[in-house]
């Protein structure tokens, strides 16, 4: 005889202190148990490729702030790679160094908020969050020195960078520099050896490499089980291949790992920053484009536009999510006639389902903050 | 019975505790019978304390209205596909038969009791008395009934135990 | 530094592999016959000097004509990468087969490609639409889905909930 | 007794109350009457400080979490933001209470209430200074733990009567964690009881007094299993899992709002300050202070204790991350409970060596005091030596650095085990459930 109580269909989310935004989970529970999950998603679904069809390519950039908002200057980056591939730009040296500089800035605020706000799922009340956001807070000072934003940051251009950085920008960054290391020692020493979060988190959602290959998950989570595959050294973008930094890789695959190597990343990071501060060399942010014309029987829609050949592209980076692509079919017109998003978080959670069944919700929320998803590149 | 305001909370307690008793066989949700339940315990513990049965009085929260009706609640909810009602059953005349019976008796008994009232004294510490009485005196049937609710217990655990882990302890 | 296998490498080797599998080779890519593409695929995945193991993105796009799967493939042991194809020419009803079974991951991807693009992925295990609601009239990313000023195709006449539209009031 | 302190002697706010009733007794009131005056008293004075402090500690709690957390907390309302508190209470007055369609109305009203009472009811026995206490019962301590136990059916028929399944997983948790650790809490005030040999609340103090020993000295781990265990009851971190924020959003009381949430919040506070007030007095020589009592008042000495106890909780809050049901759950009863079965039956042993041998307090209490500790450390190390809770094996690890792209670097952690870890007829069911 066993005691077998009724399935029980709980819905974590669309509003949920923990889904990260609009994202729903339906779980149908054995008691705590998870005998089946599945994703709703949609709820911040904004049909950025249908729209991205009807505006040129320069103006496509400030869509893909808003896809992965938390890292808007991987996300530009990205597209301005597609689009550069696309027509064949190099952009200049000075160019290519902020963008490895903007873009390591972006990936150590990014993982800040995932860090923080997997301890809070973990339980942590809020207190993670805030001292992670101490940190995110002066990286975001950085950017609005460089752009003027602060969160849409609209930075990339096709060619190169929108502005050069202020001759203050150097000294404050390289200040941070000094501090961020002592305060991520910190950080490791409260949270990787927290013991509540070390028994939270250790052996939970497991992924072996072959599995984690096979449900196509990128970045942290991919390295995390163990495949030391990092876009950045695999195929060297921007001015990855100058300057030298390792790939972070866990050993278990589980959500204790993903976690370490967000952490090992941020010091990689900062290794970066270091090097690429001092390696800067001057000269033009912007590549000359092609002086585009207009075509008669065009529709009336920006004359002086870039035209792109007719063509394909698909350029991809490591945002701090995975790997970010942008998949671009140009027809010859000022518009892209398809424009495809390869969204690390959207991707991301195909493994969840696989994940998730058989731990309890307090897993499931654990592991679903593991995977760090941004709402806005999910449902894109 | 000697002051009034015993008489009075005997009276009052003694109409909730029956009142509830009452309202636990004609409510027909069960978790609205337990919450009966829980008052009509709670009344009890309180005729305990008027008959300076302190001990007993606090023993009763603590067991009846804490863990007994709490396990009722859970064993409620737990149970699958069951209807949660208080349903009608074709036992209906045998039971009210026995009802009759069972109050008849307790009637005659009441009435042929000669209730003689014993010498109250002042109100006395009962913890003590107790413990001594359990572990001295009747220390072997307090033994045994512990003996027993073990016994109990591991029946319970070994009812519920997934056939898999009793294979695997065979093995 | 990634080795870019073309559309024409990638096309000679399956051709090798699995003769007349090969619809069309183009530098960017590699057209596959339908019916042949599990094979190829798991010819891509499996073979030790390919080792496809990792489905970086698959999409869909609405080439006027007919509609065109594009899978982009990543081997992360080798550091490789290519991108392969598939067309269906059927507008009203396009049918595509799913690579679920060789790449779990594309699961969420085709149900994406099916709800936005409106293809119909054969053997998916759970082709349910992802970012819209069930009863979305249309398929948003076809370029027939709206006659909208400039549009390259004549598609519906309203947005779908708007009054007037297919699914009046639903929207 | 003679109470010949005069009515101005704010040591004890019981002189007052006595001045008061004989002067009420001087004027022929009947009986009853002086015993109805003292009992208002004490219930008007009980509820009146509750209220105040739980203000005043709602306001505490988020300044030093908000420092904690480089923030600054409550700023705008008042100064300092000392209003905030009132602002809120007001706020809840005044919302419109919601009660869901689906809800059992008449349960879902009550149960607000049925929480908010109990908790009241244990300070009644709480001695706050010598004459300061409303009803010194002489089973104050098993008192204690009735009251304590009815918010657990309490928090059940909030749970089940919101209708909701968040709710009812809050309470399924709140009910399972409260039955387990209520068997802790026991032993841990038994271990108390054996050494003053009364269950009544100021006879405890009284002992301690007498003794000139505070009873966390004689029971470090009795304060300990405490302290956890009133963790659980008021729902702090890291024992916060029945109203979860990030998992079951807000537990048994998700789908309660306005003043009716208000009773809930204020009811968490109390068994707060009650869970304190109860360490403070068992533990912690309620309001003496070795001699100290003299020249301060006693209930200030007993506030100070209680504010103190409590400040451990919302350290707790402001830090630590929550453990997960089973891990709770496994812990009362793998790890708290047959500790303190050995502590209750050392202490057992202790005293009645004492008697039976009849050493002189100042040689006993020492070697008592030095033995405990002694088995508390030594116990609560090996017992989780032995559970496999060993210093290395949680150490945390590092990431490993390459540089190599696409080598593959995988072995599964040891003992890596997803789900309820180490149950094993949890392992067998989803063993069985893998097979099905």
């Amino acid at each position: 005889m066993t005691l077998k109580s009724e399935p029980f269909v709980v819905n974590l989310g669309p509003q949920h202190p923990s889904t990260h935004g609009v994202f729903r989970l339906r779980l149908t529970l054995d008691g705590e148990r998870i005998i089946d999950a599945d994703m709703v998603m949609g709820y911040l679904h904004r049909s950025m490729e249908k729209l991205a069809e009807e505006r040129t390519y320069t103006q496509n950039i400030p869509f893909t702030d808003r896809t992965d908002y938390l890292a808007a200057m991987t996300g530009n980056l990205a597209y301005v790679m597609a689009v550069e591939k696309l027509m064949g730009i190099e952009p200049p040296e000075r160019a290519l160094w902020l963008r490895t500089i903007m873009s390591e800035l972006q990936r150590f605020a990014s993982h800040c908020m995932a860090i923080g706000i997997f301890a809070n799922d973990c339980g942590a009340w809020q207190t993670p969050v805030m001292h992670m956001f101490r940190d995110r807070e002066k990286i975001l000072d950085l950017f609005e020195m460089a752009c003027g934003a602060r969160l849409t940051l609209n930075y990339m251009r096709i060619g190169g960078v929108s502005r050069d950085i202020p001759p203050e920008f150097i000294p404050a960054a390289r200040k941070l520099m000094q501090d961020l290391p002592r305060r991520l020692a910190e950080y490791e020493s409260l949270l990787l050896d927290n013991e509540i979060i070390v028994a939270r988190s250790r052996g939970i959602g497991v992924l072996t490499p072959e599995e984690a290959m096979a449900y196509s998950v990128s970045g942290p989570l991919l390295r995390a089980s163990g495949v030391a595959w990092d876009i950045r050294t695999a195929d060297p973008y921007a001015a990855y291949d100058k300057v030298d930094f390792d790939i972070a890789v866990g050993t278990s695959g589980d959500v204790y790992d993903r976690f370490v190597v967000r952490l090992a990343e941020m010091r990689q990071s900062l290794r970066i920053l270091e090097q690429a501060l001092d390696m800067m060399p001057s000269g033009p942010i912007h590549a000359r484009l092609p002086t585009a014309t207009a075509q008669p029987g065009d529709a009336p829609v920006a004359p002086l536009a870039l035209r792109p050949p007719v063509g394909e592209a698909y350029a991809r980076i490591e945002s701090p999510r995975g790997e970010l692509g942008f998949y671009l079919v140009s027809d010859g017109g000022p518009a892209p006639f398809r424009f495809h998003i390869r969204s690390p978080s959207f991707i991301n959670l195909s493994a969840l389902k696989k994940m998730t069944v058989g731990v309890t919700v307090a897993d499931a929320i654990v592991i679903l903050g593991s995977v760090d998803i941004v709402v806005g590149e999910v449902d894109r | 019975m000697d002051d009034t305001g015993t008489v009075i909370a005997f009276w009052l307690l003694a109409v909730i505790t029956v009142g509830s008793a009452l309202m636990i066989v004609a409510v027909r949700n069960l978790i609205h019978a337990v919450v009966f339940m829980m008052v009509s315990f709670v009344g009890i513990a309180g005729l305990y304390l008027t008959l300076s049965a302190d001990f007993v009085a606090v023993t009763q929260v603590l067991l009846y209205v804490g863990a007994i009706s709490v396990l009722m609640l859970f064993a409620i909810v737990l149970t699958p596909g069951g209807s949660r009602d208080n349903a009608e059953t074709f036992l209906r005349l045998p039971a009210l038969a026995l009802t009759v019976l069972l109050g008849a008796t307790l009637a005659y008994v009441a009435i042929d009791t000669d209730w003689s009232l014993a010498d109250r004294g002042g109100f006395t510490d009962t913890a003590s008395a107790i413990g001594d009485a359990l572990l001295g005196k009747y220390v072997l049937p307090f033994e045994i009934a512990s003996v027993l609710l073990l016994a109990a217990m591991i029946g319970a655990i070994v009812l519920v135990r997934p056939e898999a882990s009793i294979e695997e302890a065979e093995e | 530094m990634t080795a870019v296998l073309t559309g024409l490498d990638i096309a000679h080797r399956i051709e090798e592999q699995s003769p007349g599998a090969v619809a069309d080779a183009a530098p960017e890519a590699a057209t596959i016959v339908p019916a042949r593409l599990g094979d190829v695929c798991r010819y891509l995945r499996d073979d030790p000097g390919l080792r496809f193991e990792f489905l970086s993105s698959l999409t869909a796009v609405d080439r006027l004509e007919y509609f065109e799967v594009v899978y982009h493939l990543e081997s992360l042991r080798l550091n490789l990468i290519t991108v392969i194809k598939v067309r269906t020419f059927d507008r009203d009803n396009p049918v595509a087969p799913s690579v679920c079974a060789v790449w779990p991951g594309a699961n969420l991807q085709e149900r994406e490609a099916y709800d936005l693009m409106g293809i119909y992925f054969e053997g998916h295990p759970d082709l349910r639409r992802i970012f819209l609601w069930e009863g979305f009239a249309g398929h948003p990313l076809r370029k027939d889905f709206l006659n909208l000023p400039g549009a390259r195709m004549a598609g519906l006449e309203r947005f779908p909930g708007e009054p007037g539209g297919p699914l009046e009031g639903r929207g | 007794m003679t109470f010949l302190a005069p009515w101005y002697d704010l040591r004890d706010l019981g002189n007052a109350v006595q001045a008061l009733l004989d002067r009420i007794r001087d004027w022929g009131a009947p009986d009853w009457v002086p015993y109805a005056v003292s009992s208002l008293i004490g219930a008007v004075g009980i509820l009146l400080w509750v209220v105040l402090s739980v203000l005043a500690f709602i306001w505490i709690e988020r300044r030093v979490v908000a420092l904690m957390q480089n923030r600054i907390g409550p700023n705008r309302v008042g100064p300092a933001g000392l209003l905030q508190p009132v602002a809120d209470a007001l706020k809840l007055l005044l919302k419109e209470p919601i009660t869901p369609r689906d809800a059992d109305r008449i349960l879902f009203w009550m149960a607000p209430i049925v929480i908010f009472i109990p908790t009241l009811v244990i300070f009644a026995v709480i001695p706050f200074g010598g004459r300061m206490v409303l009803a010194d019962l002489n089973v104050g301590v098993l008192f204690l733990i009735a009251i304590a136990t009815i918010n657990t059916p309490a928090v059940f028929l909030a749970g089940w009567s919101s209708n909701n399944k968040y709710a009812l997983l809050g309470a399924m948790r709140t009910i399972a964690m409260l039955i387990s650790y209520e068997v802790v809490q026991v032993l841990a005030l038994l271990a108390v009881v054996l050494f003053a040999g009364s269950m009544r609340l100021g006879d405890i103090v009284a002992w301690q007094q007498h003794y000139n020993v505070w009873i966390v000295f004689l029971q470090p781990l009795g304060i300990l299993a405490y302290i956890i265990s009133g963790a659980v009851e008021i729902n702090r971190s890291p024992t916060d899992i029945s109203e979860a924020e990030s998992e079951i959003v807000a537990g048994y009381h998700t789908e309660y709002g306005g003043i009716k949430f208000g009773f809930f919040y204020q009811a968490e506070y109390m068994a707060g300050f009650a869970i304190a007030a109860i360490i403070t007095t068992l533990y912690l020589g309620g309001y003496t202070a070795w001699g100290l009592e003299k020249w301060v008042p006693g209930w200030a000495l007993f506030l100070g204790k209680l504010y103190a106890v409590f400040f451990i909780y919302i350290w707790s809050r402001g830090t630590l991350p929550r453990l997960r049901i089973d891990q709770l759950m496994s812990f009362a009863w793998k790890f708290l409970l047959p500790l303190s079965l050995v502590n209750v039956a050392l202490v057992g042993a202790e005293v009645l060596v004492w008697d039976e041998t009849g050493v002189s307090a100042n040689v006993a209490l020492p070697i008592i005091g030095a033995v405990n500790l002694v088995f508390c450390l030594v116990a609560v190390v090996a017992w989780a030596r032995l559970l496999g809770h060993g210093a290395g094996r949680q150490r945390g690890r590092r990431a490993l650095l390459t540089k190599e792209v696409g080598v593959i670097h995988f072995e599964p952690a040891e003992g890596a085990s997803p789900g309820p870890a180490g149950i094993p007829a949890a392992q067998a069911l989803r063993r069985r459930s893998g097979q099905a």
